[in-house]
């Protein structure tokens, strides 16, 4: 580009530089009055035509802005890799093998009260829905998995979820539990002899 | 030789005996490389006896820096002797090397003080539109995190949800009126599993058991016909017509 | 001027809505792998030539500032420039030309005590960062400087720092023990001649 002369450059310059938007008036008390402000303004807006800079003018007032087709830029989203905390991977797995559930449903299965934030947690990553009201006073909300769930967890449908006695074989139930389970059932046999 | 008294400034404007050594030095209008450490030790000491309100934990490290200036002085003046160490000319060079190196240091922090600073003789924006990143959590668990999670709160609560579960059990009532009853929805042979509910464990084995005497009860009556290939191959049931 | 290419648009957008330097990464997560971020600087520090903007790298950042030349117009009634004490500006300079340094070779040099205000100030003003341990007895903590301190002060990199290559040259950077043992040898020669 033509360089410009050292009135148009002070203008350029000031402009950038300022905290706000200046009116002519306000350049000219900087740069003095041998700048032919109108015409430095005029040249600039011309120069920048185009360009990722435009020179915009507000009602009185000058300012330099990004082009506005590009400020999409300017924000950028980022994925951060979050790993799903022990109450929302346990309520997941709760409406995954329940569903519908009611969130009631989930606490009495858990044992433990599901804060607000689980849900959420789980609706915002996309693997929960919300499968309407059951009918029953109160009109709870159900909850179901989405597509989404069975694709993350590489799954063709819910029946690929291991059932009790596979998570028993692959050694998944509790040992405190397996072995209170394990007195239950000696007791049985003693019982049914 | 510069009049000391010149320098009228308190202990408390320098920055260290070997700021006011360099100071001092300066004042001798000449390169560092050529000073006389001799002059420079009489003008330290004398300036160091001119100021007489001292404050001592200021003064200490000058009184130190005097008392040594004093010995290196000493030393050069006596005559010297061969063997001795350390050698009052080294000293005296090692000082000058150090007031070199401090000069160069102060010289270049003026120059980098006198260069074009952002805030003073170069602007950058004042009000940037700013860059933002937003950040989208992507979740992340995997599916034996979540088997293993049901695993773990079946077996929490399992005790009480397992015994009632476990009491199912199929009586031969049952099977005889489930397999008699599914057994004519079609004319051909089905394998007698096909007759069991759904369910798993010990309903299931309870429900073979009594479907497999239901369907024996059922050829008895001579309402279906058996048929088995093989010791424990499936076994087949049709509905004889 | 020529108005140059989308993407040379939305690095200029970029570096003129970024409130710190960026580096050529940077923008590049902003606008893509599509864009030639190398080149496209090339292009815009060329069109900027002469013009009351500059684009200038500092280190392996980039930022745009206002033309040197024009500093008398634009310094007016804005927050000074931070004022550093003499010892903060020695203790600046002994670090930018000796990094990484520790504050025992900082007080080697300038033959007093480094005040713990000094560099506070300066790591505060974002010039100083801590460089990591000397691997020597104590592992005392080194300093380094900073990008922030090649923007500042308008250094392209360390290697502009004024009179460093002479000094280096003269051996004033070196510490005093290692000039000693040269003079001490060069004295020896002088003699044996």
């Amino acid at each position: 580009m033509t360089p410009p002369d050292d009135g148009i450059r002070a203008v350029e310059a000031l402009l950038f530089a300022a905290a706000e938007p200046l009116t002519a008036e306000a350049i000219r008390a900087h740069v003095g009055d041998a700048v032919d402000v109108r015409a430095a303004l005029a040249r600039l807006a011309e120069d920048y035509a185009g360009r990722g800079i435009a020179l915009v003018r507000r009602g009185e007032r000058w300012h330099f802005e990004t082009a506005p087709d590009l400020a999409h830029l300017l924000r950028r989203d980022r994925d951060e890799v979050r790993r799903l905390s022990r109450a929302g991977i346990e309520t997941l797995a709760i409406i995954a093998y329940h569903e519908p559930v009611t969130r009631a449903e989930i606490e009495a299965i858990r044992g433990v009260q599901v804060a607000k934030g689980t849900l959420d947690v789980l609706l915002e990553a996309g693997w929960v829905r919300p499968a309407g009201r059951r009918e029953v006073p109160g009109r709870p909300l159900t909850f179901a998995t989405t597509p989404g769930f069975l694709a993350h967890f590489g799954l063709d449908s819910r029946r690929d979820l291991p059932g009790i006695d596979d998570l028993r074989a692959a050694g998944l139930l509790d040992p405190v539990d397996l072995a209170f389970e394990e007195a239950l059932e000696v007791a049985k046999d003693g019982e049914s002899d | 030789m510069a009049e000391p008294e010149q320098l009228n400034l308190d202990l408390e404007g320098w920055e260290g005996p070997l700021d006011l050594l360099l100071t001092l030095a300066r004042s001798q209008k000449v390169d560092l490389r050529a000073i006389s450490i001799l002059s420079l030790v009489e003008q330290y000491l004398r300036y160091i006896r001119q100021r007489q309100t001292l404050q001592l934990e200021v003064a200490a490290d000058y009184l130190v820096m005097a008392a040594w200036l004093a010995y290196l002085k000493s030393a050069l003046l006596l005559p010297r002797q061969a063997d001795e160490e350390p050698d009052p000319e080294e000293l005296a060079l090692r000082l000058q090397l150090r007031l070199e190196r401090l000069a160069a240091m102060r010289e270049a922090g003026a120059r980098l003080m006198a260069r074009d600073r952002i805030g003073r003789d170069v602007f950058v924006r004042a009000a940037p539109e700013g860059l933002r990143t937003v950040r989208r959590a992507a979740w992340q668990a995997e599916i034996y995190d979540l088997i293993s999670a049901y695993g773990r709160i079946s077996a929490r609560t399992r005790p009480v949800m397992h015994v009632v579960a476990d009491r199912e059990v199929m009586t031969l009532e049952a099977a005889l009126a489930r397999v008699s009853r599914l057994v004519g929805a079609t004319l051909d042979w089905a394998t007698l599993e096909s007759f069991l509910p759904d369910g798993s464990g010990r309903l299931r084995k309870s429900a073979l058991a009594s479907s497999f005497l239901a369907a024996l009860e059922l050829a008895k009556q001579g309402r279906v016909e058996l048929r088995q290939q093989a010791p424990f191959a499936p076994l087949y049931v049709r509905a004889l017509a």
